[in-house]
């Protein structure tokens, strides 16, 4: 709760701080602001409780989640440049949105009623909107942040209406209520129903599930790869968790009828994601397509009302967040590499030769890449194997044996950076990496292993 | 017996009615030769040329999109009003509540005009006009010859 | 958290630091910091001792949860008891002798850095195969030890025989390993469990020659085998003498190699369960006791012969353990580790003061030359032949013993094996040091004593080889058996299945005349070699040289070129094979249709990826649609109903 | 169903049943979405969103009245001023892309793809 109340007021701050000094101090600021508010977090530890007439709900393992979004904004703000690249470029107000696209993140975490929900997803999305088109000169950032924008109103629309409709057939917002509703046995009106199917729509979009994943490649593709980095990871988190809140704590007795519609964006974000990212040849977007499998993944954690859904869950997105923090961390730190016509080559050849030209920078874009694709050793294998383990049920055994099969797809395409690092190159100067970078890389790296290795370290702890 | 509602419709029918019957009756009366100078449409002499849209200069989005934000905030100020004023929460509190929720009020404008301001500073609020340009060309030809022309030839 | 986290901590900060900044540190810290580590290990063992004396029962220290799979949970825990303690003193004991031993032996080296850095990561290998608590973490220090050694047979990796050899060492290390990983499984599908304890005490639940205990017992030795290297897996150890002195003393003599003796010690209960198990071990482990030895009979390399006599040494603790006598084999390694890396270090030392001559037909005369390290060497000598009071006599008489009462056959087999290795321990004695020099002029006049740094570590060591045996008197010296009696609470689960398993059935006059026999035996060959090698001055003459049996044996039964015959040859052969047919006719035209699939599939998938809003928004609206349709399309109908209902009301 | 306790609400309200809002909401929902579906022309799209969240409030507020609670409309309030930054967010982008390609046409912009 007091991350969302400070984060608020920095972030004005930091409009502000942009007029000193051609705003010089703006990004340490910023990562300041972040310290403080993740520290600001554990006001509330062990203290669980609600606040504002019990629109927000706070216990620990919220806590631990907004924890996680905000050390990964530092992380993410850390190994941001001041935007130079950008003309017209006001780096001010992009961290200040940054900072309450947060506030929208932590609410959506948070939320008890679907008030909050709302409220989070539109401040997340409206934010990611401005950050999507802020490169104004660059067509191709014009047309990720109009498709986004569009295609984000239009879901935007679906879920209220869903909202509304829930609205309807419990009269409250509180997702305490309807659960309780749920649970006296009335009889599920058709509101719920409508209601429920709606909102899970709409937040599938946001969760970039296919059928509603769209927007997702080109997005990714045209935005300024902080941001896309940005919106691969917080805005997924907070989906996912705020996805958890609605099926599991709030509609698990409407298990039967939400978890088909699931099953069926599992399955399809499965086969659309993995097998279109085979043949991309811009990272950015095989990324995208591979978030999209990611997506996937993350569905089927939720697929069954399980004890250790959130523990599987959380220890998916983390790890998820280290791998695609270094690997599109190590895009950012190649940014002035073989630039054309201005802008930055954001296709996988740019990695070529970089064994040679810089070993930390490829190690750490292997270990991500193992990390992603599942590899044993790194956390990604971990996180898959909690989720499969989840889903693991005779109901849905076809979609286990899918996941399967298509993560050998992945393998397939996760390999393609791993073999050009090694590709011979025409360039062969050694690349200078800052210092911030490398702590970073450092960092996540280092983390990726440590939960490859000693997984309860993090599984147990939840 | 109709209801508020019917009403209601009998005026919006009504409106309808009222409406054609002008337009119709302004019809026969009025003489009818179209041309299509009289076709254009009136942009005080000139003729319109381009898209509809052309002619909006961009600085008026700025500002109508800065004036659509704030005045839509305004909508927080109604339910604000509506307990303001609350006679019987005033007593509980001994006037201690007009003073919050006017304090409250006041926190969250000052939070709103902080963004006038950052749209101030940032300079979206200036109407910069298009400076004249003068011409630099300088004809080697004294000018008093041109005038004697003229005298010459009056 | 406890002390005990510590003990395997140091070595490993020590490999940090060495390893990572060896390029920095100046070479002056190195050693320090190396041997600091190791005798800071040695330290805390003391306090681990202490705190386990204070409790009296065993210690476990959970450092935190490792994998939980279901309810299989695997934590990261040392155990320590009186196995893990005497494991520790030795590993961390000799370990630090032979640290600063190395100081001085490699000073001149280039790696100097490197090889203190690897020096540490085996202790700390080491230290989790002897401290850990379950399975898994032995199996961790296990292949952790295997890769040491292979690093560092191969440490002068500029010549391709040395590579070669850790090559060899580290293959066959791998098939041993196969076994014991399927043993851990064997042990997780059954018992559920790898935790020691846990482990067995469920097992004392089982009969006497249950089957999937004689498996897992079976499959673990497998490992055993490749470890200390027994028939057929011992090739490997030989070679790796390749290596430098001080890691043939500490790996392949002291430590890593009596991993498997530790290693059936620890689960005594799995094996006193299986008599099979115990009857192939005792029968490996004689066959290797006979085989090394009259190999090691005709080898004129001075650490070929160790390396060989440590092989058989290695079959002694297995007869051991094969008769159920697990303190006896344990006992052997203990008193073993003394005196065999006394022996390394001194042909370390004499190596280093021939100028790194190897060949024991150069050398010669250098008893007077090199006081110190001849005395001392001479030590171990009488200590490994078994001459009363020497450490080994106690050992592998304990042994022999037990094998008299227990096998017959073995035992007689045991007995010559022990007559041979006192000949041919002497004759290496004799040959190196006694007769007149047959080195090389500048090798004579270079030859010197050995700096302090490497003399210091073969007086302890001498020391514990003169009375190492006494901490394990044979009961009919009145003498209580120290080590019987600390070990005891290992050997309950043992008990609990099969009352009295260790103890030896015979009378004190059958022993005394057991003992004498050895010891005449031992004196008798010791006077023979005397005879041939002082007396007549024989020198041993080269393999090529030899004919018949003695040539069979000195090229080691050829078993290096039959290996080299079946297996390396008919893998390629197979591998050849296979590739020509089922890889290029079936596998990888299956493979490319797959990807060609998979790529097609890919082309495909991105043509609905057109890129314009407008049909987004409209594939969205259609998914929408189809969702509500699928989902709703009975309850729309009721919607109807009560749409009518709202109507008529 | 809404339990429609019928104490609480006034007689005005009570003269139209609530599935005749629910009916309005959703055909005006429809409406904005079958706009946003058909139509290229952003600023158009743009407009029928805002159609369905009108929509939407008109269906908050009926709802809220017939459950005499007023969380619904505080909710409406929050809509508002959401949309009102969704249009101010939406309209920079659009003329954004105006300036660029003096169009706004939505058909125009299929750079990214594949």
């Amino acid at each position: 709760m007091y991350p969302i109340l400070f984060l608020s007021f920095s972030g004005l701050i930091t409009l502000f701080l942009g007029f000193f000094q051609e705003g010089k101090w703006v990004k340490p600021a910023t990562i300041l602001f972040l310290a403080i508010a993740s520290i600001s977090a554990f006001i509330d530890w062990n203290k669980p409780g609600a606040y504002f007439f019990n629109m927000l709900q706070v216990n620990n393992f919220n806590l631990l989640l907004s924890l996680v979004i905000l050390i990964t904004a530092i992380l993410i703000v850390a190994i941001s440049d001041n935007f130079k690249e950008i003309e017209y470029a006001h780096s001010a107000e992009y961290y200040a949105i940054m900072q309450f696209s947060l506030v929208g993140a932590i609410m959506m975490t948070n939320f008890q009623s679907l008030i909050m929900l709302f409220l989070g997803v539109e401040i997340l999305s409206v934010s990611m909107y401005v950050l999507t088109g802020t490169d104004k000169r660059n067509l191709r950032g014009n047309e990720a942040a109009i498709k986004y924008f569009l295609l984000g109103a239009f879901a935007t629309g679906i879920l209220l209406f869903g909202i509304a409709m829930i609205y309807g057939g419990v009269g409250a917002f509180e997702i305490d209520a309807i659960s309780g509703t749920l649970a006296s046995n009335q009889a599920q009106s058709l509101f719920l129903y409508i209601g429920l199917v709606m909102l899970l729509i709409g937040l599938l979009f946001k969760l970039a599930a296919a059928p509603f994943h769209f927007w997702t490649p080109d997005v990714y593709e045209g935005a300024p790869t902080i941001f896309t980095l940005f919106m691969a990871t917080i805005v997924k988190t907070a989906v996912v968790f705020a996805l958890y809140r609605i099926l599991h704590q709030s509609f698990q007795n409407m298990h039967l009828s939400w978890s088909y519609i699931l099953a069926g964006c599992i399955a399809l974000s499965l086969i659309i994601g993995n097998l279109s990212a085979v043949k991309q040849i811009s990272f950015k977007r095989m990324l995208a397509f591979s978030s999209i499998s990611h997506a996937g993944f993350l569905l089927l954690g939720l697929l069954h009302v399980s004890k250790t859904a959130d523990k599987s869950l959380l220890f998916y997105s983390v790890s998820y967040l280290l791998a695609s923090t270094s690997a599109f961390g190590v895009l950012l730190a190649l940014k002035n590499e073989r630039t054309e016509n201005g802008r930055s080559n954001e296709n996988i050849s740019v990695f070529k030769g970089l064994a040679t030209r810089s070993p930390f920078l490829s190690a750490v874009l292997i270990i991500s890449m193992l990390s992603l694709a599942g590899i044993p050793l790194t956390g990604g294998f971990w996180s898959k194997f909690y989720v499969l383990t989840d889903a693991a049920n005779d109901q849905f055994f076809y979609l286990i044996v899918l996941a399967l099969l298509l993560t050998a797809v992945g393998v397939y395409y996760y390999f393609k950076p791993i073999i050009t690092v090694f590709e011979k190159s025409d360039i062969q100067e050694a690349i200078t990496i800052n210092p911030i970078f490398k702590i970073i890389f450092v960092l996540t790296t280092l983390g990726t292993l440590v939960l490859g290795l000693f997984p309860d370290l993090l599984y147990g702890m939840i | 017996m109709l209801s508020q509602f019917g009403f209601i419709l009998l005026f919006i029918v009504g409106a309808f009615l009222m409406l054609a019957g002008i337009l119709g009756m302004a019809r026969l009366l009025r003489p009818d030769k179209p041309n299509d100078q009289k076709l254009l449409s009136y942009e005080s002499g000139e003729n319109a040329e381009g898209g509809s849209l052309v002619s909006f200069n961009i600085r008026f989005y700025v500002i109508a999109l800065i004036f659509v934000l704030f005045e839509v905030e305004l909508v927080f100020l109604f339910p604000w009003s509506v307990v303001f004023g609350d006679k019987q929460l005033i007593e509980q509190t001994n006037g201690l509540w007009g003073w919050f929720s006017m304090a409250e009020m006041f926190v969250f404008i000052f939070i709103l005009s902080l963004g006038l301001v950052y749209a101030w500073a940032q300079g979206h609020l200036d109407w910069l006009r298009p400076d004249q340009k003068v011409n630099p060309f300088k004809s080697e030809i004294p000018s008093d010859l041109y005038e004697n022309i003229n005298k010459k030839y009056s | 958290m406890s002390l005990i986290l510590l003990i395997p901590l140091f070595p490993l900060i020590g490999f940090l630091i060495n390893g990572l900044g060896f390029k920095n540190i100046p070479k002056s810290l190195v050693a320090p910091i190396g041997i600091g580590a190791s005798l800071l290990s040695f330290v805390f063992a003391f306090i681990a001792y202490s705190e386990f004396k204070n409790t009296g029962e065993v210690i476990i220290v959970k450092a935190f949860d490792w994998i939980t799979i279901g309810d299989l949970n695997i934590p990261f825990s040392f155990q320590i008891d009186q196995l893990s303690i005497l494991m520790l003193f030795i590993v961390t004991g000799v370990g630090t002798l032979i640290h600063l031993y190395s100081a001085g032996y490699m000073s001149h080296d280039a790696g100097y850095g490197k090889f203190f850095a690897y020096l540490n990561l085996f202790l700390f290998s080491m230290l989790l195969l002897v401290m850990g608590s379950n399975y898994l973490i032995m199996f961790i220090g296990w292949e952790g030890v295997g890769l040491c050694s292979y690093l560092l047979i191969g440490f002068w990796n500029k010549n391709s025989d040395f590579g070669d050899a850790a090559r060899k060492a580290f293959i066959m290390n791998r098939v041993g390993d196969l076994g014991f990983l399927i043993g851990i499984f064997l042990i997780i599908t059954h018992f559920g469990s790898l935790e020691y304890t846990q482990v067995f005490e469920m097992a004392k639940q089982y009969p006497v020659g249950s089957g999937i205990i004689t498996a897992i017992t079976l499959f673990l030795f497998v490992g055993a085998m490749g470890k200390s290297a027994q028939i057929p897996l011992f090739t490997w150890l030989p070679d790796a003498m390749a290596g430098p002195t001080p890691v043939s003393a500490l790996i392949h003599a002291a430590t890593m190699v009596t991993s498997g003796i530790y290693m059936i010690v620890r689960s005594n209960v799995l094996y006193t369960l299986s008599p099979v198990t115990l009857n192939v071990v005792a029968w490996i482990g004689v066959a290797t006791a006979l085989v090394a030895a009259t190999i090691a009979l005709f080898q004129n390399d001075i650490k070929k012969v160790l390396a060989f006599s440590t092989v058989s040494q290695l079959g002694y603790m297995f007869i051991g353990l094969g008769m159920m006598a697990y303190t006896s084999g344990f006992f052997h390694v203990i008193t073993h580790a003394f005196f065999k890396a006394l022996l390394f270090l001194g042909a370390g030392s004499v190596i280093h003061a021939m100028s790194d001559e190897q060949d024991i037909t150069k050398m010669g005369g250098l008893w007077s030359k090199i006081k110190i390290t001849a005395v001392t060497f001479l030590i171990g000598t009488i200590a490994i032949s078994g001459i009363p009071p020497f450490a080994g006599f106690f050992s592998k008489d304990e042994i022999l013993a037990h094998t008299f009462a227990h096998n017959k056959a073995i035992w007689v087999l045991a007995m010559l094996g022990s007559f041979i290795t006192a000949f041919y321990m002497f004759r290496l004695f004799f040959v190196t040091f006694t007769g007149k020099f047959r080195g090389t002029q500048e090798q004579e006049h270079h030859v010197h004593e050995s700096p302090l740094s490497m003399t210091i570590p073969l007086m302890v060591l001498a020391g514990f080889s003169i009375v190492g045996g006494f901490i394990g008197m044979p009961e009919i010296f009145h003498q209580p058996h120290f080590l019987e009696n600390f070990l005891a609470p290992i050997y309950e689960g043992s008990e609990s299945v099969l009352p009295g398993f260790g103890n030896l059935g015979i009378s004190h006059e059958t022993e005394w005349s057991l003992m004498g026999l050895s010891v005449v035996l031992a004196l008798v060959a010791s006077v023979f070699a005397y005879v041939v090698f002082v007396k007549n001055a024989t020198i041993p003459k080269d393999s090529s040289e030899l004919s018949g049996v003695k040539k069979i044996l000195a090229d080691k039964y050829y078993i290096d070129d039959l290996y080299l015959k079946i297996f390396s040859n008919g893998t390629s052969k197979l591998s050849k094979g296979l590739y020509n047919s089922f890889e290029t006719k079936f596998l990888s035209p299956l493979v490319n249709s797959t990807g060609t699939l998979i790529n097609f599939a890919g082309k495909q998938l991105t043509r609905i990826q057109n890129g314009t809003t407008g049909y987004y928004l409209f594939a969205m609206g259609i998914s929408i649609a189809f969702i509500l349709v699928f989902f709703l399309g009975l309850d729309v109908l009721s919607f109807f109903k009560n749409i009518l209902g709202g109507f008529s009301k | 169903m809404l339990q429609e306790n019928t104490a609480l609400i006034p007689d005005m309200i009570k003269q139209i049943p609530l599935v005749n809002y629910v009916l309005l909401a959703s055909i005006l929902f429809v409406i904005g979405i079958v706009g946003v579906l058909i139509r290229r022309n952003a600023l158009i799209i743009f407009m029928s969103i805002e159609l369905m969240l009108n929509a939407v409030n008109l269906l908050l507020v009926a709802f809220s009245a017939y459950n005499s609670d007023p969380n619904g409309q505080v909710f409406v309030f929050f809509i508002m001023a959401v949309a009102a930054a969704e249009v101010a967010v939406g309209l920079a982008i659009i003329v954004m892309i105006y300036r660029n390609i003096r169009s706004i046409d939505i058909g125009l912009l299929n750079k990214l793809r594949g």
